[in-house]
Formats: structure tokens, sequence, C-alpha cells
């Protein structure tokens, strides 16, 4: 799957460095926009960390609602990033080169946002320091190792902080490049980042090798990230349906269908925004369209199992659970969307070469399968709260309230415009990877009369 | 190769078959039985005799009226089954993802289909056995005694699940031998003018009509992944089937959503793991070293530590989720599978499945060995027969399955001599079958590997000599 | 006498393995020679020298003292603080196993990443000799000579068909 | 001072059969605790806090219908699942058998209250106000608790532990069910009960009138089928959370048949 042609190093700079070293008329108006929604988000936020979270529509039974749903979703997200630059580099998939860094960005980015949900969401967010970090002033108090919404932030933190490094290392050779094609300023502080960078066999060898072996080491921090994540429900012995071996795997699986399509998504954005038609080629979304058709069909299965074994245990309240998100009113019309969106429409598309390789289509169906993800942690999370238990006294539905609504909407705006910062200082496509494609790419095998596009392997 | 690469790299990393040569030699290879081979089919025909007679004697002591005596047979079904029908997915799988390096070994793992039979008549005893959903002496008002009692199957459509878990084995079995002919076809096409005797006519009839004209080879290759496609959603399916009718129903109030995948997961291990160790024996004492490079198993054994840790990975969320609920009955099932009844079978399988393969793959030179990833997958084949004891004995003999949980941990059951005879019977059957077919049918994907040979060669990039890869669209 | 550094930038990827060759046959040895490039060629394709490192013991490290600080930190809190929750043990060990996981992966991680840079000498203090085109795709062979053979490589290095070379940056 | 403390483990024990549904309980529950008030917002907002509440079931079709009350307040459960979730120690079981809730660690993650099988634990989505007026009646000993953080029953722990200091630190004597009595030491609720169906004890304590309830019930598991000697069960036995708290089976003098029933 090698297409494209070979290009020289000096349009490859120039082509990729456009996003930073010239600023398009639209740049400062959208990020302008992003910021001000942003904004707006902050003070509603400000707001209710003032009044409470009675501004909210949370109530009894429903103590987790909105906010931890977007939670899930970005964590979710983030799973692309690692999942995508991680296996396909051990995979040594050629049609990666592009995608990796802007995923593994958009992985950091979101990952961000994600934790500031469960913050923002809790009664005393002032007071979060005593939660998540481990520490012990006068009064002795360590945190409860038992829970896991101490798993959890160890994990995120642990997964924030090594895609941070991963993108940073992979970063140094760029900003090398940065360095020499700026002045000023701008031209020390490149130089600082590249830390003196220039590009021996040694350095080469030991970047490549870092690439794989970072790869490695952070696929299952990616995996376990996502189970804690879903061991925040699945330790919950009150909430039934909830309670669910299977939750993990479930939710990774999930997370890397909702994030591997977003990464597809920002990569067509890209590519329209910066005409980067050499870069980001119809190739590579097919690509990752294919892979798409895989994790989502493996997704699906997970979904089956969970609701089969729902059913399984023919225990009463589990099953009313199951009533709840398929058969009542209002959560089972969301479920049929759900599943729609998130499996039926996308894969028929994906089925199709040629739907593969419309950016338009592609486009759509990566947005479909992110609103049916969303839906599915909402449609997890709810009804397994609202579930009519055995008290009338907590027999309640759920309604968000106006603000929850902005402040969810309002974490797209801030992704997207972190994203477009980014991009704005740093490439959002590894050069040096680009180039070695090109490289590589010099070699093909002569079969009778065809000619077949062939790689140099050093392994 | 070039100076430096040979450093790193062993010499037979990489092999370029001879395309000429190869069909002739595999042929022949074929035709002749070393005596090795003799030596392994009259092994493998002792046991097999071995394990008829345990299963006879076993139905003449107990019949099949009490199915707790049959523990270890089921185990050893579960066992055969689930490597033998998920070892033609090796070459299905890879075949989709297009990678050069399954050419050599897709053979190996197709030839399992031929074991496919095994299966089936292996599972006929269950269909007895397996007690029926409804209860047979249910009388209304009974306290904790259920009148259906927990199945996948809710409303008990007929036959269910005796004869669907019967059918989803067959159908398994026949899916695999149509892939194996349609990928053994061109090679028997080739032969079937050269070689004599019964394997000619043979050869003649299941590929008489090939001619391999441009046509025949797209519908092969469109043919593979569509049936490829199909047999791997199929596996999976069957496995949920025989893992939950066999294992969770059985054990009372067990409602364990990750079983499923847990079994299918050992069943992509254990899988890889023989054919490592096939095509390990093959290429040290089956002369067939030239056309196994080690990058196979470098390639393979990476999938495997992944198949390693993903499995670690199941069975803690299988077991965090059950230890954080406190219910008593989650709480005996973890005590009855894990860490009492059956608590040392439950260590040695996990430091068999896990940890010493997980210690030989991690380490690159290792894997780049061609004994390496055999040895883990020797160790993973005995973790995966304790898993399967664990699982399955356990599940055989967990009491009075019609009641609502397992509120008394259970003792475990240990293996009597007959249970031995028919665990070793059962792989020996399995082996003996296995090594006949290699006799009938090319042990080695001709056309693949000749197909590969285009697609792969050294060239040189400047002052360097590196292996060239072509994938075709 | 003192060695002084030389660059000689290329257009060809080939000119410049000529180039390392021929100051290879000039007695230039191995050690002194150097090939910077704007993209990871494949290892050897200047049939430049092997180079030695020691990366795979950093991440073993990191995760061993990642995992007994992980450890050290759980049980010790738990003891220093030994509240029964839900009658749960005080030394709940499935629970310790996460995070210790999470520990033992983030040493991991970090003793890599610092591996990474120590290993490939960074960060460089004094830059050596350098040219920005080198990131435009030139190929610059570096190379340390005595000083008196400074005039000589410059023929060696012009010969193979370098575009410029540099004796100071 | 924890050196010379008499090892108490307190339990309720509900009886169902007199229970009349009369609420006093709650009331008596509202004013000893500081419970905000719930005002007809709150109940709008479905955001009500009870401490102890009264269940009620209809049973039959109308007309023919009877009311049943329950009771319900925290259980106290030896395997409260609340506990081990909360980040902060916040919630944990004390070596009296009491599950306690330390406001001030409290931030608030309402895990707990998700994972709460008896819905008995109440999160402070506003900050609690009293009218002017009202200011005057809230109980000095008992903390208001600021928004945002989860609150619960605590056997009005104030009230024991101003029992422990004057019965047990003073007289010396052991807290039996006379001291609690006569000091007036038990619950609020326990005291407020007019139908006295609510009992409160020590069970380590052997003359104490719940003690053979909890006898009964810990001998008899549910899930070993043989008859209990008296009427006491938990809620949810079967989620094995070992309440402190245990209910009597009501007796229907005229069960409701078909037909007959009181309108």
């Amino acid at each position: 799957m090698q297409e494209g042609r070979v290009l020289p190093a000096e349009q490859v700079n120039r082509d990729l460095l456009r996003s930073i070293l010239e600023t398009p008329k639209w740049f400062w108006p959208v990020v302008g926009i992003l910021g001000l929604i942003v904004l707006i988000a902050a003070i509603l936020i400000g707001y209710m960390i003032n009044r409470g979270l009675g501004i909210t529509g949370l109530n009894r039974p429903i103590f987790w609602g909105f906010f931890i749903t977007n939670f899930v979703f970005w964590i979710g997200i983030s799973h692309a990033g690692v999942m995508l630059s991680a296996i396909l580099r051990l995979a040594k998939a050629e049609w990666r080169r592009p995608a990796t860094r802007a995923a593994e960005v958009l992985t950091i980015f979101s990952l961000m946002t994600a934790m500031i949900m469960p913050i923002i969401h809790t009664g005393r967010p002032w007071r979060i320091l005593y939660w998540a970090f481990p520490y012990d002033f006068a009064r002795g108090i360590w945190p409860n190792v038992r829970t896991p919404l101490i798993w959890d932030p160890s994990a995120i933190l642990t997964y924030l902080t090594s895609s941070t490094l991963f993108v940073l290392i992979a970063l140094v050779p760029d900003f090398a490049v940065l360095r020499d094609r700026t002045t000023g300023i701008s031209h020390r502080i490149y130089g600082l980042l590249a830390m003196g960078w220039e590009g021996n066999a040694r350095q080469w060898k030991l970047q490549i090798i870092a690439g794989v072996l970072l790869s490695a080491l952070i696929l299952p921090v990616f995996v376990s990230v996502h189970s804690i994540v879903s061991w925040d429900f699945g330790m919950a012995v009150a909430a039934k349906s909830w309670h669910s071996t299977i939750f993990a795997p479930y939710f990774v699986v999930g997370a890397v269908h909702s994030g591997v399509s977003a990464v597809a998504f920002v990569l067509i954005l890209l590519r329209w925004m910066y005409g980067w038609q050499d870069y980001i080629r119809h190739e590579h979304i097919d690509g990752l369209g294919r892979l798409l058709v895989v994790v989502a069909t493996g997704w699906f299965y997970f979904f089956v199992m969970e609701v089969i074994f729902g059913i399984y245990g023919r225990e009463a309240d589990e099953i009313a659970v199951r009533s709840l998100q398929f058969i009542q009113e209002p959560f089972q019309a969301w479920t049929i969307i759900f599943i729609v969106t998130t499996y039926f429409i996308p894969v028929a598309l994906w089925l199709t070469r040629r739907a593969r390789r419309n950016l338009w289509i592609m486009s759509l169906a990566c947005i479909s399968v992110n609103i049916g993800m969303w839906l599915e942690r909402y449609l997890i999370i709810v009804p397994g709260l609202a579930n009519r238990t055995a008290f009338t006294f907590s027999w309640n539905s759920y309604v968000p309230s106006v603000y929850e609504a902005i402040i969810v909407g309002a974490t797209f705006a801030f992704v997207s415009m972190l994203l477009l910062l980014f991009s704005r200082v740093f490439p959002l496509i590894p050069l040096y990877d680009i180039k070695e494609g090109d490289i590589l790419k010099n070699e093909s095998v002569k079969i009778g009369r065809r000619v077949v596009p062939a790689v140099f392997r050093e392994d | 190769m070039s100076s430096h690469s040979e450093s790193h790299y062993p010499h037979d990393m990489w092999v370029f078959p001879d395309a000429q040569s190869t069909t002739q030699d595999v042929a022949n290879k074929t035709a002749s039985t070393p005596k090795i081979l003799k030596l392994g089919l009259v092994i493998a025909g002792v046991l097999a005799v071995l394990g008829v007679v345990g299963f006879v004697l076993r139905m003449a002591t107990d019949g099949f009226s009490d199915y707790g005596a049959w523990g270890y047979y089921a185990a050893i079904f579960s066992y055969i089954f689930i490597i033998t029908s998920s070892a033609p997915l090796v070459a299905v799988a890879f075949r989709l993802t297009k990678s050069h390096w399954r050419r050599p070994i897709s053979r190996i793992s197709e030839l399992f289909a031929l074991v496919g039979v095994v299966n089936v008549i292996l599972y006929i005893p269950l269909i007895y056995l397996l007690p029926s959903i409804n209860n047979p002496n249910f009388t209304p008002g009974m306290h904790g005694e259920l009148q259906i009692r927990k199945t996948i199957w809710m409303e008990v459509p007929v036959g269910a699940p005796h004869w669907w878990d019967f059918l989803g084995i067959i159908s398994l079995a026949v899916l695999s031998l149509v892939i194996l002919w349609v990928s053994v076809v061109p090679d028997l096409a080739e032969t079937r003018s050269t070689t004599n005797g019964w394997r000619k006519k043979l050869y003649t009839l299941l590929a008489g009509h090939w001619y391999g004209t441009k046509k025949q080879w797209i519908h092969q290759k469109i043919s593979l992944a569509l049936l490829g496609a199909l047999y791997f959603m199929m596996v999976v399916f069957v496995h949920f089937l025989i893992v939950s009718d066999f294992a969770m129903s059985l054990i009372p109030g067990w409602k364990d959503s990750i079983l499923p995948p847990l079994y299918t997961v050992t069943g992509f291990q254990s899988a890889l793991s023989i054919i490592l160790i096939i095509a390990f024996t093959m290429r040290k004492w089956g002369g067939y070293e030239k056309y196994f490079g080690t990058s196979v198993f470098w390639s393979a054994s990476k999938i495997q530590i992944g198949l390693t840790l993903l499995w670690t990975y199941h069975l803690f969320a299988f077991f965090i989720t059950l230890w954080y609920g406190r219910m008593e009955l989650e709480q005996n099932i973890l005590r009855y599978l894990m860490f009492e009844s059956y608590s040392w079978i439950f260590w040695l399988n996990v430091i068999f499945i896990f940890l010493i393969p997980f210690w030989i793959l991690v380490w690159n030179p290792v894997r780049k060995t061609a004994w390496g990833p055999a040895l883990a997958g020797i160790f993973i084949l005995v973790g995966n027969l304790l898993f399967q004891i664990r699982i399955f004995v356990g599940a055989f003999n967990a009491g009075d399955i019609y009641h609502l949980g397992l509120f008394k941990v259970p003792p475990p059951v240990f293996p009597d001599v007959w249970d031995i005879f028919m665990v070793l019977g059962g792989i020996g059957l399995v082996a003996f079958i296995y090594l006949i077919g290699t006799r009938i049918l090319p042990a080695l994907s001709v056309w693949e590997v000749k197909e590969g040979a285009m697609y792969q060669k050294m060239g040189t990039l400047y002052r360097g000599e590196y292996l060239v890869l072509a994938k075709p669209e | 006498m003192a060695k002084r550094p030389i660059l000689g930038l290329f257009k060809d990827a080939n000119q410049a393995a000529d180039a390392g060759d021929a100051l290879k046959s000039s007695g230039v040895s191995d050690r002194d020679i150097d090939f910077l490039t704007d993209a990871p060629y494949p290892e050897g394709a200047f049939g430049e020298r092997e180079e030695k490192h020691r990366l795979y013991l950093f991440p073993f490290i990191g995760a061993t003292l990642g995992l007994s600080a992980a450890i050290l930190l759980t049980s010790m809190t738990q003891l220093a603080y030994p509240l029964v929750t839900g009658g749960k043990p005080i030394l709940a060990l499935p629970a310790m196993a996460v995070v210790s996981y999470e520990g033992t992966m983030l040493g991991a991680i970090l003793f890599t990443c610092l591996g990474v840079i120590f290993e490939s000498r960074l960060p460089k203090l004094k830059s050596g000799l350098y040219d920005t085109r080198i990131t435009e795709g030139y190929i610059g062979v570096l190379a340390s000579v005595e000083d008196g053979d400074l005039d000589q490589t410059t023929g060696i290095l012009n010969q193979a068909g370098a575009v410029d070379v540099k004796t100071e940056g | 001072m924890v050196s010379n403390r008499i090892d108490h483990k307190w339990g309720m024990v509900v009886d169902i059969d007199k229970c009349t549904g009369c609420q006093a309980c709650v009331i008596a529950c509202q004013a000893e605790n500081n419970i905000p008030l719930n005002t007809k917002d709150t109940f709008l907002q479905k955001r009500v806090n009870e401490w102890i509440r009264i269940e009620r079931y209809w049973e039959g079709e109308y007309p023919n219908v009877k009311a049943r009350y329950i009771p319900v307040l925290c259980q106290h459960c030896d395997n409260a699942p609340c506990e081990p979730v909360c980040p902060m120690y916040a919630t944990y079981h004390n070596d009296q058998g009491l599950n306690v809730q330390v406001y001030n660690r409290c931030v608030g993650t309402r895990y707990c209250i998700n994972n709460c099988p008896y819905q008995v634990r109440f999160f402070n989505y506003w900050h609690p106000g009293w009218p002017e007026r009202l200011e005057n009646q809230l109980n000095p000993d008992v903390t208001v608790r600021t928004r945002g953080i989860t609150e619960k029953c605590t056997f009005c722990v104030q009230r024991l532990r101003r029992a422990e200091l004057k019965v047990e630190r003073q007289s010396g004597a052991r807290l039996n069910d006379e001291a609690l009595e006569k000091g007036n030491y038990a619950p609020a609720c326990v005291h407020a009960c007019p139908t006295s169906a609510l009992t409160f004890g020590d069970q380590h304590d052997g003359g104490a009138k719940i003690r053979n309830y909890f006898d009964d019930v810990n001998a008899h598991d549910i899930h070993h089928e043989h008859e209990r000697e008296t009427r006491g069960y938990r809620l949810m036995e079967e989620v094995n959370t070992r309440p402190n708290v245990i209910y009597l089976k009501k007796i229907d003098q005229h069960p409701l048949g078909k037909g007959d029933g009181h309108v």
C-alpha cells in the first residue's frame, strides 16, 4: 500500500512546516471563537463551584451523569493515539507514518480534557488534592488504595506522562528542523528543545529504537487505563448491570473504536485545512477504515457478550436494567440510535473500498461512531443508576441541566483549540518519519510486466 | 547480507526458496516417511488405543448417568477442540493481513482441519452427559431450586444446548475442511501428474479441475478471504457456546461474561504454540529448513507474547471484579476455581501459560531463534491443559446445578487411571490423525511459498543490504 | 597535535557513502567519521560504524524501581492508616496490584526516555560543526582529522562530489 | 482514653409489625441531626435528605389495599460496599460496628452513594440553610454539613459518645439497655417511636434485648434452608453486606384475600 510519489526533503519541510512558519487567514478567528466557547464554559464551571452541584440536573439516584459520561468518552478518544502509533509501529505498517503524531497529540489533549471532568463533578473540587495524591500532612491522611478512584489517577497520570514523553522524544529531530528554519527567539527556543540534535547515525538509531520500545511499553498502559476506568463501574455491586467481568475489555475495545475514528476524522480535517494531500493520502484513510472494520466487529462481539450475560443471570433487577435500556422510554430510542450509529452504519460504509476512499463519507462515518460511543457510555451509566430498586424512595429519572450540556459541549471546543494551537508551534506530521518512508520506498519488485512497489525493511 | 547485518541477525533469518525445486521437493517429502515420523505414528497410535480403553472402562464403571465422573473427558475434549478449531485461524488471520511470514506455516495450521472430525466424535458422548436444562425433579415451592437452570439458551429452543452445540462443532469441522481444500488445490494440481498410486487418484479427484488460470486464482483468493472471515466468526461463536454450556452453566450461580473471551484467547495462544512447535520439528528433523527462516518464529512470537499478556489481563479482569463484590457465591467461585479446591492447578496454570512463556519471549534474541518460541509453546500447551482441567473438571463436579448458587466450596476431583488414559489417548488420537494427514497432503503450502518468493528479496541501498518487501494490493 | 572537525555536504547519499569509504581508505579511523542526515537512513546505509548502546537495560531498571516504589507506597499507606473498609483486608493485595502495575510501567517508561536521551549523547551542549542544509536533505560527512591533514581531507571530500566543505561553523 | 474503653457492637432491631408509618422517627432524626429542611423545592428536585425514611408499599388492588411501612436507615453493614470505594477514607468501619462518615475528609465523589444498595446515603447539593427563627434549634453536638459532601445516619453517634463519657468514664458501669434508656442515649428515632418498633442495643452485651434476634439471624444464613426461630431477617441478604440492622417480619392478622379487605 505505498502509493504517492517521493518528495524532496525541502518540499517536505516547506509543506509540513507551513502550519508553523505561516499563519493561514482563518486561523486566529477560529481559535478565537473556540476560545470564547471555552471561556464561557470556564465561567459556568466557576459558577457551579460557587453555587454547588445543585445547578446540575443530578438527583437521587442518578448521582453520576453527563460529566462522568463525558469523562469516559474522552478517555476513550485518548486511546486512539497509542493504539494507532504503537500497534502500527510494532507492525511496521508503512501507512502509519503521517497518522502517528496527530494521534498521540489527540491522546494527550483528550486526556487532559477528560481529567477535568471528574474533578469539577466532585462536591468540593478545591479539596481534590486530598483525593489523588498520596501525601501525609499533619493529619496523617493517605488515599485509600482500595478504591478504583485511586487506581484512576494513577493510571491516567501514568498514561499522560508516558504519552507526553513519547511525543516529545519523537519531536526532537523535528525541533532540529525548526531550529534551522527559524530565527530570533523562536530559533533559540527550538534550539533548546532540540537539545543540540545533529542527526548522526547514533542519534537516529536510538530514535528508531525508542519509537518501538516506547510503543511496546505504552501499549500495556493504554490497555490498563480504560480497564481501570471501566472498573469504576465494574466494582460497584449496588448498581446492577455495572458489576460485570467483561467491562474491562469491552471498554477498551470501545475506546479504540471511537478513538481511531476520531483520529481518522482529525486527519481528514488536517488534510483539508493545511492542504496536505501529498501526505495524508486516501490510502491512509483507507487503511484506517479497514482497521476500523475489525475493531468495530470486535467491539460488537463484546457488546453482545455483555448484554447476553446481563440477562443470563435471570436476576429480576438486572433484567429490569436491561428493559430500561432496550425497551422503556426514553432510553430505548437512544439505544437504537447508539447501536445503529456505532456499528451498522459505519461498518456498512467501511466495507466498500469506494466509501473508504471518499473523505466525506469517511468523516461522516467517523462522526457517527463517536456519537454512538458517547451514547453508549451514557446508556451504561444512567440507566444503571436510574434502575428502579426495591426502594420506591429513589425512583427518578435524569435530565441534564443547561449548564452540564454547555460544559460538555465546550470540551469539544477545548480539544480542537488545543490541537490548533499545537499545530501552530509543533509539526503535526512527523517530518523525519515521512522522509524515512520516502528513502525506504525507492525500490520496487518487478514481476513480469507488473512493478510492485516495495520497501526496504531493516527487519 | 551486509557486514553489519550479519552481526544483527542469524544467517537463516530470511530464506528465499528456489521456486523451481520447491514443488518436487515437497512432493518427495510428502511421499517419503522418515523413521522419526514412523516412531511418532506408533507412539500416537498406542496412546490412542489407551484412550479408547480408558473410555470403555470409564463407561463400564460409571455409565452415562452421572456426568460428574466424566470431568476429565470433558476437559480433554475442550482441550482438543479449542486447539484444533483455533489452529486454522493462524493461516486465515495472517492471510487477511497479507503477512509474508505466515506463508510457510499456513498449511501446517490448515491441516488441523483434518482433526476436526475428532472433535465431532469426541463430542457425541457429551450429548448424553450434559444434563438437561429443565430441572427433572422440580417441585413448586422447593426452596432455592431452579426449574430451568441458568444458561445462555434463555427460552430453551428445541434441542438446546446439546444438539445446537453439536451443529456448531460439525459446521466448524466442515468449514475448516473446505478452507483446507480450497487452499490445497493448487499444490495438488501441480503434483497430480508426477505422483503415482493412490496419491495420483486422490489428487486428481480433489484438484482435477485446476489449471491455474487467472480466473481460478482470483476466485481462490476471494473465497479464501470470505471463508476465512466466516470461519473466524464461527470459531468465536462456537467457543462461546461450548464454554458457557459445559463450564459456566454447570457451576450454579456462576455469571462471568469474560469467560468466553478468555477461552478464545487461550485457544489462539495454544494454536499458535502448537503450530510453532510443528514448524520447529519440520525445520529441525523434517528437512524443511530451507523454507522456514527464523523470521517466521520471530514475527509469530511477537503475536504470541501479546496473546500471553492478553490472557493474563482477561484473567485479572475476571478476578478483580469477583474479589471486589462481596457476594458469597462470587467468593465461593473464587475459592473453588482459584484459591482453595483447585489452587495448585490454578497457580501452575498461571505459571505455565503466562510467567514462563513471557519471560522466555520477552528477550528479543530468544525470539529470533527457532527453539525459543517453540519452547514457550510447549509450556503454553501444558498450561492450557491445566486451564481446561480447572474449568471443566471443576464445572462437572460443582454439585447441584439446579441450585441458586454455589454456597459451599466443593472439593477438587483428582484423575483416576482411566482419566489419565483418556487424556493421553485424546492427544494421541489427534497426533496420529495429524501425522497421517501430513503423509496425504503436502505439509507446506507450495503456492504461497512461491508467491512469497516473488515479493521478497535482498536489495542494496547505498552501502547496506536489506530485505525488500513488496505488498501487492 | 589536536584534531580538527571537517564537514562535507553532499546532495546525493551515494556520494556521501563514497566519501566515507575514501576517508577510511585515506587512513581516517572509523570512529572519526560520522554521517549527519535529516532522516533515519537504514543502519549501515553508509557503511558507517556499528553503534553500541545499552538502552535495553533502562526499562528493566526503571520497572524494578517503579515496582518497588509502588509496592512500598501502597502497602505503607494502608498499614500507616489501618482503617477497615467493607470487610476487606487492611493489606488488600489485588488493589495494590493495580497501582503497583502502573508504578512499574511508569518507572520503565521514564527510564527509557532518560535512556534514549542519555544514550544518544543529548543534550549536546557545545554544538559541533553543523550546517542547516542538512535538515534540507543534504548529507553531512563529519570527520575529525589531524591539523595537517585538513587540506588533504578537503580534497577527498570535494573529489567525492561535496557541494560544500566547512572546517569551522 | 481508648485504653479503658469497653468495646461495643451497636445494632438495631426494627419490628415492622409494630411500625405504623407515623414518621415520628423521621422528624426526630431531622431535629437531632441538623438535617437541612426538605422543602417543596428539594422534593421537586428529587434531592430529599432523610437519614431515616419510611418506605411505603401498597398491597392489593384498589379498593382492597393495605399500606405496608418499612423504616429504612443506614444498615451499618460489616461488608459495607460504600466503604472501600471512598478514595479519602471518608467512610470506614469503626471498632464499634458503626459505618462512620467523616465529613471533613469527604470531597463528594458520590461513589459511595452509587454503591449503597439501601439508598441511605445523601448528598448536599446546596448549602444547608434554615429560616432565621430556626437557627437556634440546631443541635450543638452535631456538625452542620456544608454543601458538596455525603452524609448519612450515624446511629446518633454523638449520643453514644456522651453516654460513654457519662456512664463508662464517670460511673464505670457498662452501657447496657437500661443505661441507654435512662440517660436517653439511644438514637433519636428509637426514643421517638411511639410504638417502640425500633430497639437499639449492644450486640456484645449478653443481656441486651436485641441480642437473641442477632444470634438467630447470624446463625441462620439465607442460603441454608433451615427455619429461623425468630421473625428476624436482614434487608437484601443476597448482597452479603451483613448489616447491623435487623428487621422483624410482619404478622398480618387479616391477610388480604380476594374480595375482602378494609376499604
